[in-house]
């Protein structure tokens, strides 16, 4: 069950019209498309009650590729791209079979793995370690351990490991841009010329924004506006800021601070 | 020193380690050739089977470590409580594959490879040691690449990534590649590739 | 049991186990009377004496241990100087917190808690001093509760633990900090936590 469509050139399920545009025997640049949609369109307002979504996803589907296929005619600098270029439409099938293909494969591999992971775990190694008389000879493991290093272990370790309960990969994410970081960062207003990556992210709801915020830092400190240090391994990271005043933050002539960051995260090398 | 104590010596250190002891390490503790020490973890690994001991010298992860004979899980198990409740979930497993055979992949690559958003995954299995960042990419934002780590080979019981079947054994048949084909076409609601007249 | 077979699940058994395990609980185990598995530990001891193996069957406290042979011991403490890491594991830290902050605490908890297989770890910490067995739980097997020792305060500049920081200060959240902590290392392109419990 298709959409059959009338244009000057062509009438018939637009499937159809796809497979001849793509065997080249109608130009999609003699199709026009509007009409199509709008014809589609229509009929999907008169059948409101009981919309086939079969049919709608095929034909937004075909129509999508149309509308491709025939974007790419009217662009200028592709006559010379190959025939097969133009298939867009098969060419993404291909290569979805091609994912498909290689998804299987990997899902027969993962099989495998559990398999070897299930005959290793008949073997039990050893590990219980040195024997009691030559403890006294390792290194003093604790070194450099500060008993604020052991809270945090403990608060770790103790924490409930995360279990997503929600997918929401299909949810679109705001974007936050590490230009918009810096500005904000230079523009915080602050008391003290030192603080720590801690509290300057306490605010922060959601992860990106703490590695946004960290990553504008790094930014802060290629320009030499800030200092970062980090005490030893499982210490906070302490900033020092270099210029008391944000120099550039309130500017409207020129070019600030901020126009400047974001020219340069654009191309942000890390 | 002489092989049967280059042998004792290997055998005690192996009885104190907790993970594999590269052969270099033994080595160089016990200044001898690197071939001698292989030869002799290969001697032992060998008199082991033969004498029929209830444990295996084992490589895994290009290192040597005793353990159990899998003969005896059965025992074994009774004793010592074995942590197996991490199972990987089949996208976790599918993931982990994906890395294995493609490393170093980037999260944006398995991506579109899986179709799926696939942030949360990856996570869990470099939390659980499987894989970890072993560069980073070209390109903006120089995405961290993926890799596995020894405690995936040591998981899986092997000495290094060679020992994988090659993924290309895993690839379907043209029967399934066929079915594959006319499920994605029932799916586009299209006709067959072009060059096919039945229209 | 055939006799062969009886000496390879002692020998599986011993090869796996953390403390010296008593013959009561190997004839248990493998459902063999008391007589058979002392005898069969007397045959393997002296098995790994008339082969010379690099180590022996040891006795302790009633128990049963293998270890290594007094005559290997440079080479042994050699490996204890290079092998063993100058820092701790994020893993055996987090051990070391939970043991010192819920103390006395059993391993079965500890390993609840971080969700994996604490063994190994708890006896390295227990070997460097750090931490000691304190008491027994009551309920079946009466496992052993650990806290932590002086030398472990020493080495913090403690003068007690009630100077230890309280944990419900620390904000952001645990699950927040953990995580934090993991995207930063990921984001740094620093190694991660191990994931496992190797030290």
């Amino acid at each position: 069950m298709s959409y059959a469509v009338s244009t000057p050139t062509f009438e018939g399920p637009i499937e159809l019209l796809l497979h001849l545009v793509s065997s080249h025997e109608v130009d999609v640049l003699d199709i026009p498309l509007l009409p199509i949609v709008d014809g589609f369109v229509r009929v999907l307002t008169e059948q409101r009650e009981q919309i086939d979504f079969n049919q709608l996803s095929e034909f937004l589907l075909v129509a999508a590729i149309l509308i491709e296929l025939k974007s790419q005619k009217l662009l200028p600098g592709r006559e010379s791209a190959d025939d097969d270029d133009e298939l867009i439409g098969w060419d993404e099938r291909d290569l979805l079979l091609a994912r498909l293909l290689e998804c299987r494969a990997y899902a027969a591999a993962a099989d495998v793995f559990v398999a070897l992971a299930e005959q290793a775990a008949r073997s039990v190694p050893r590990e219980v370690g040195l024997d009691d008389g030559f403890a006294v000879h390792a290194p003093d493991l604790l070194a450099g351990v500060t008993p604020d290093d052991l809270a945090q272990a403990y608060l770790r370790g103790s924490a409930e490991r995360p279990v997503p309960r929600v997918d929401l990969s299909h949810v679109t994410v705001d974007t936050v841009s590490v230009a918009e970081a810096v500005s904000a960062l230079i523009e915080v207003p602050r008391e003290e010329r030192a603080t720590s990556f801690r509290s300057l992210v306490a605010s922060c709801t959601t992860r990106i924004e703490v590695i946004v915020r960290f990553l504008a830092l790094l930014e802060l400190c290629k320009m030499g506006r800030v200092a970062l240090g980090q005490g030893h391994t499982f210490g906070d990271l302490r900033i020092d800021w270099l210029d008391a005043e944000p120099v550039f933050a309130h500017g409207t002539g020129g070019q600030g601070l901020g126009e400047m960051a974001g020219y340069e995260i654009d191309d942000y090398q890390g | 020193m002489e092989n049967d104590e280059l042998a004792r010596a290997i055998e005690a250190v192996l009885l104190v380690a907790v993970e594999p002891v590269l052969p270099g390490l033994l080595a160089e503790l016990l200044e001898e050739p690197a071939e001698r020490v292989e030869d002799t973890l290969t001697v032992l690994a060998n008199q082991y089977l033969d004498e029929r001991r209830g444990f295996v010298l084992a490589r895994i992860a290009g290192g040597a470590r005793l353990q159990t004979h899998p003969d005896l899980a059965p025992y074994v198990e009774r004793f010592a409580n074995r942590d197996v409740s991490h199972r990987l979930s089949t996208a976790a497993l599918e993931t982990l594959a994906i890395v294995a055979y493609r490393q170093p992949v980037s999260r944006g690559q398995i991506s579109s490879l899986r179709g799926v958003n696939v942030d949360g995954v990856t996570r869990l299995l470099e939390q659980r040691g499987y894989i970890e960042v072993v560069g980073r990419a070209d390109g903006p934002g120089q995405p961290a690449l993926y890799g596995t780590t020894d405690l995936f080979l040591e998981r899986l019981g092997l000495n290094s990534l060679e020992q994988l079947p090659p993924v290309e054994d895993f690839l379907p048949g043209p029967e399934v590649a066929g079915e594959l084909e006319m499920d994605l076409q029932a799916a586009l609601g299209v006709d067959g590739p072009a060059g096919s007249d039945d229209v």
